[in-house]
């Protein structure tokens, strides 16, 4: 991807550029602004449904618990997609097709772990030769939803939060910006030095 | 003089195809989840109507994705190829009596024949992307749309031969009401031929999601993939203006607007029963 | 033909191997050494017993044994065919021939046991991936991967 | 088709149609899922899956085309195999309970009795009436949402995607009356060994009545909407042809074997449970193709209403309130033997093989699944369809992974 960093440096550039002329500080962050509220109302998603969850993400976008209400459409194909949400039981023999397609998902991309096996592997923790434990060792996940499997509502509330968390995105990756409504993760430094990771 | 006009009006085009693809959208998504007994998009704007401001935003800063078998510049322009035949062809549909902004002796053919390029730039897409389901998918659009572009010019040459010209505007200005059941069964082709060649309804086999992903444009990712939503839904209003200007004739000075009049009307008497619909519902 | 039928047959057809009977489920259960088990299959398909219903193995140590569900669709009688397969090479006559049901179930008893079907069309894993080491439902599998339940009785 | 008698026995002499059977495998067999497309070159080796929107689950199918027209098509599975096999034999028979729910996750129910039933038959625990009585409606309830989820899935396979949606609606009704029943809305744990946990709360019945009116209209309705619609029965009609003795000789039951006219149903050929007191008849296909698979579950639904009404009438004469075998210790440990029983799912004859070494933790449990025997048939029905049909016909065999996997 080495073609692509160039160009995301380029807005860097173009970001340090901007912060330094007068009010260039204001057209960058209601850049943001705009790109993080277009970006939280249409999370097209990727249904990488494999287990039980799956049947519950299926009730989820269909007509009682509507998921187009939020904007967000189940697309088959990983390339239309911004968040892939992986429900259901990951094998050993699956995660290579799971990997691949979340690097065949175009850039600003999140992932949703639903599901107590997607977090943490769950009632197959113990005992179990081929269950990878948690869809964490090898996808970035944002927003983990607990349940066996967890309620179409949890599902959508899972949806609204990572509405907040995408607002931390900024056009210029090397710059995040602060939302307090981030709990932090247990190996993030403790609150006091939040502020120099601006 | 010319040059700055058809820029403008390439201009004018590409607001018009946006204009119909915002409503398009929205329109389609509504009636599907209406249909489906869903809601559809209801958190932007009166009843969910403004969705498209933000996915479009979303797919422009999306990051544009070539594949790395593919061949990287003929995968890059084939979706320019599919958008640029429709832009070109609104070009020719009479908007009111006697004016159309390209008034040319030919100007049926011309609507008829240059869309058929887009079956080029959907070929290229498909197999540039160097992905077996979406060269299956291009081929199955390919052959669809070319075997349907005989049948659509068959019905057009019926109202043509009643005209006596083969000027958009000249047809329309000839226009008889008794025509009308006598190119009855030429519209009726005209339009399915035209539901066909834009991969829509009963004829999206192409891109099927249940067995190819989602056909040619699986590969496409942000603005790319939009253009290819664009043509399809550029491809819808130009299809139903010229067949209203030509079947239709619609009200002699303006058939065009008339086709988007309704159009909207549609659109519009559709939201108030929706609306009334919802209230019933809240009531009950 | 009932049960009390297919018990005299057996009891006639293999006096050594006493068939045991159980009325009560309406189901037999005859034991045959797995060098005969080619014949006893070919004379119970012979009777109509033309659905193999379940193909399982049990790991009892020094031996597995596999156990057969035959069923009499017309009759509605069924039988547990069980025979006795050595550890270190078991080797067993398979019966996708006769019941072209048994190929997917003699596959997955021989990609999580290990015990080789002779005849089969295409014996290989069907389960686990193809370079998977070991076969896990034998008692003594141990694999770095499994974490043991913790005993809270 | 029995075996000729003149055969030499000893040399087991294979009878001409399970050679065309066996020869068939022989040719599907493919090195770790990658086809050796031996024959002519130009064909093209394409995987379907494992995830894909119509493989109704991760199933990957590596399909060997000639053009459209599928040569070869072979079903890599596994990639839902977690083993639980090997999980059940660290754990008692009340912890197994929550895994038995995972395996036919679609239909949980009948999943958690039919292991109930082996525990019952090893420990030999009676089960009270009423408790019976309970275990038949909710399993017929989850019959009918198993079937609205194939149903469903087969209108999503031909481009009906409304008829999904309508599916789903009575599916989402069922799952209310289970969420009032015990709570969970798709993993129940409510069959227990000895009974079922809770009993019904009141005014479920009600409930129950006014859902088993409506259902059958809404059943005709959802036949007019998918397959009166032209386009769905000529996708559905001729697919997968699969005759009655291919059928039993692979061992498919289920609505696929009654689709191609296999007059076998567990609950009336093999009555267990309280079953012989209902009267209902058992839906047969004629042609055995997708079509018929599918008609024959969706009338299959209407049979379970008609059951659940008259199990909710003989309900009301039990005595209420003994919903549990008395006496049942908290940890049960079972003599040493072992125990089979199966029952009819809705995908075919859900069996679970019990063997107890008189512990506290079953020895070995063996879950004889409908949908890995039906999945089997795949390679045998999509040769010589096209690739969109192949589709339709994995998704008529209505396999479901966490069954198929174990």
């Amino acid at each position: 991807m080495e073609e692509g960093c160039a160009e995301v440096a380029g807005i860097d550039d173009v970001a340090r550029a901007l912060e330094r002329t007068s009010g260039g500080g204001v057209i960058l962050t209601s850049l943001d602004a705009i790109q993080d509220w277009a970006r939280g109302y249409s999370l097209w998603m990727m249904p990488m449904g494999t287990a039980c969850c799956a049947i519950e993400l299926i009730a989820a976008s269909f007509s009682r618990f509507d998921f187009d209400r939020h904007g967000s459409i189940p697309r088959p194909d990983p390339r239309h997609t911004d968040v892939m949400i992986v429900a259901g039981t990951i094998c050993t023999r699956m995660a290579p097709a799971v990997k691949r397609l979340w690097d065949q998902m175009p850039d600003p991309k999140w992932c949703i772990a639903m599901g107590n096996c997607a977090v943490s592997g769950g009632i197959f923790y113990y005992d179990t030769y081929s269950v990878v434990r948690g869809v964490d060792q090898f996808l970035p996940v944002d927003v983990y939803i607990t349940g066996c499997p967890p309620r179409p509502e949890s599902l959508q509330d899972g949806i609204l939060r990572l509405r907040e968390k995408v607002r931390a995105e900024s056009a210029s990756p090397s710059r995040t910006r602060e939302i307090e409504g981030v709990l932090p993760l247990p190996s993030d430094a403790p609150r006091g030095e939040a502020g120099e990771s601006e | 003089m010319s040059f700055v006009w058809g820029l403008l009006w390439g201009l004018a085009t590409v607001l018009l195809i946006a204009g119909g693809a915002v409503i398009g959208v929205w329109w389609e998504r509504k009636v599907s989840a209406r249909i489906q007994m869903r809601l559809g998009p209801q958190q932007i704007g009166p009843a969910g109507s403004l969705q498209m401001i933000a996915d479009v935003p979303k797919l422009l800063f999306k990051e544009d994705v070539v594949p790395a078998g593919a061949d990287r510049r003929v995968f890059m322009y084939a979706p320019l190829l599919v958008f640029a035949p429709i832009a070109m062809a609104i070009a020719v549909i009479p908007f009111w009596a006697g004016w159309a902004p390209l008034d040319s002796a030919v100007g049926v053919l011309f609507f008829l024949a240059v869309p058929s390029i887009g079956v080029l730039g959907i070929l290229l897409s498909a197999w540039s992307s160097h992905n077996t389901l979406s060269t299956l998918g291009g081929v199955r659009a390919a052959a669809q749309m070319v075997s349907y572009e005989v049948p659509r010019s068959l019905a057009v040459l019926s109202v043509v031969v009643l005209a006596g010209s083969m000027r958009p505007t000249e047809v329309m200005g000839a226009w008889q009401w008794w025509w009308v059941p006598l190119t009855l069964l030429g519209f009726v082709v005209y339009f399915v031929a035209s539901i066909a060649e834009m991969n829509r309804g009963p004829f999206d086999i192409p891109e099927a999601e249940s067995e190819l992903v989602a056909g040619y444009f699986a590969d496409y990712s942000g603005m790319r993939w939009a253009f290819f939503m664009m043509a399809e839904y550029g491809a819808m209003i130009a299809a139903s203006l010229f067949g209203a200007a030509l079947f239709l004739g619609g009200f002699v000075w303006l058939p065009g607007l008339a086709g988007l009049a309704v159009y909207i009307g549609l659109a519009a008497l559709g939201y108030r029963d929706w609306r009334r619909s919802m209230a019933a519902e809240a009531l009950a | 033909m009932n049960i009390t039928e297919l018990r005299e047959y057996l009891c006639t057809q293999y006096p050594d191997l006493c068939p045991l009977f159980s009325i009560e489920f309406g189901d037999g259960v005859l034991t045959v050494p797995s060098d005969r088990l080619g014949e006893a299959m070919c004379s119970l398909k012979d009777l109509g017993f033309d659905f193999l219903g379940m193909l399982t193995a049990v790991d009892y140590g020094d031996e597995f044994e596999l156990v057969y569900r035959l069923r009499a669709r017309e009759m509605h009688l069924g039988l547990f065919l069980k025979t006795r397969v050595p550890r270190e090479a078991p080797h067993i006559r398979s019966v996708t021939a006769l019941w072209p049901s048994a190929n997917w179930h003699e596959r997955e008893v021989f990609d999580l046991f290990g015990i080789v079907f002779d005849g089969h069309p295409d014996l290989r894993r069907i389960l686990l991936p193809d370079d998977w080491v070991g076969h896990p439902l034998r008692k003594d599998y141990e694999d770095p991967n499994i974490i043991r339940r913790p005993d809270y009785l | 088709m029995s075996v000729p008698s003149d055969i030499d026995r000893e040399a087991m002499v294979v009878p001409a149609d399970c050679l065309e059977a066996a020869e068939s495998l022989r040719e599907v067999g493919a090195q770790d899922g990658r086809l050796t497309p031996e024959g002519d070159e130009d064909h093209l080796v394409v995987n379907i899956g494992p995830s894909h929107p119509s493989t109704h689950g991760v199933c990957r199918i590596v399909v060997e085309l000639d053009g459209e027209i599928v040569v070869r098509a072979e079903p890599v599975i596994g990639h839902l195999h977690r083993g639980i096999e090997k999980m059940a034999e660290n754990r008692t028979y009340m912890q197994v309970m929550p895994l038995t729910d995972r395996l036919d996750y679609v239909g949980s129910m009948y999943a958690n009795w039919a292991y109930c039933r082996a525990v019952e038959r090893l420990t030999g625990i009676r089960v009270p009436e009423r408790a019976e009585y309970i275990r038949v409606i909710v399993c017929e309830l989850q019959r009918i949402a198993s079937h609205m989820m194939s149903i469903g899935s087969t209108g999503a396979d031909t481009g009906a995607f409304t008829a999904f949606m309508y599916a789903f609606v009575q599916r989402e009704k069922v799952v209310d009356l289970f969420e009032a029943v015990c709570g969970a809305r798709l993993t129940y744990n409510y069959v227990r060994p000895g009974g079922v946990a809770a009993d019904l709360p009141e005014g479920w019945e009600e409930k129950c009545r006014a859902f088993i009116e409506q259902h059958p209209t809404a059943m005709v309705e959802l036949d007019r909407l998918l397959f009166g619609n032209v386009i769905a029965r000529a996708r559905l009609k001729d697919i997968g042809v699969l005759d009655p003795a291919t059928a039993v000789a692979w061992g498919a039951t289920g609505p696929v074997a009654r689709g191609s006219g296999v007059d076998w149903d567990l609950r009336r050929d093999d009555a267990y449970s309280v079953y012989p007191r209902f009267d209902f008849d058992v839906p047969l296909g004629e042609r055995g193709d997708c079509y018929d698979r599918a008609r024959v579950r969706l009338w299959e639904c209407v049979q379970s209403c008609r059951i659940i009404g008259q199990a909710l009438d003989q309900l009301a004469e039990c005595e209420p309130g003994v919903i549990k075998a008395d006496g049942l210790p908290r940890l049960l440990a079972p003599r040493p033997g072992d125990a089979y029983d199966h029952i009819e799912s809705a995908r075919g004859s859900l069996g679970v093989y019990l063997v107890s070494d008189g512990s506290v933790r079953p020895y070995r449990m063996k879950v004889r699944s409908p949908a890995f025997a039906n999945l089997a048939l795949l390679p045998m029905l999509a040769r010589g369809h096209t690739l969109s049909d192949l589709v339709v016909v994995l998704g008529s065999l209505d396999p479901v992974f966490g069954e198929v996997d174990r």
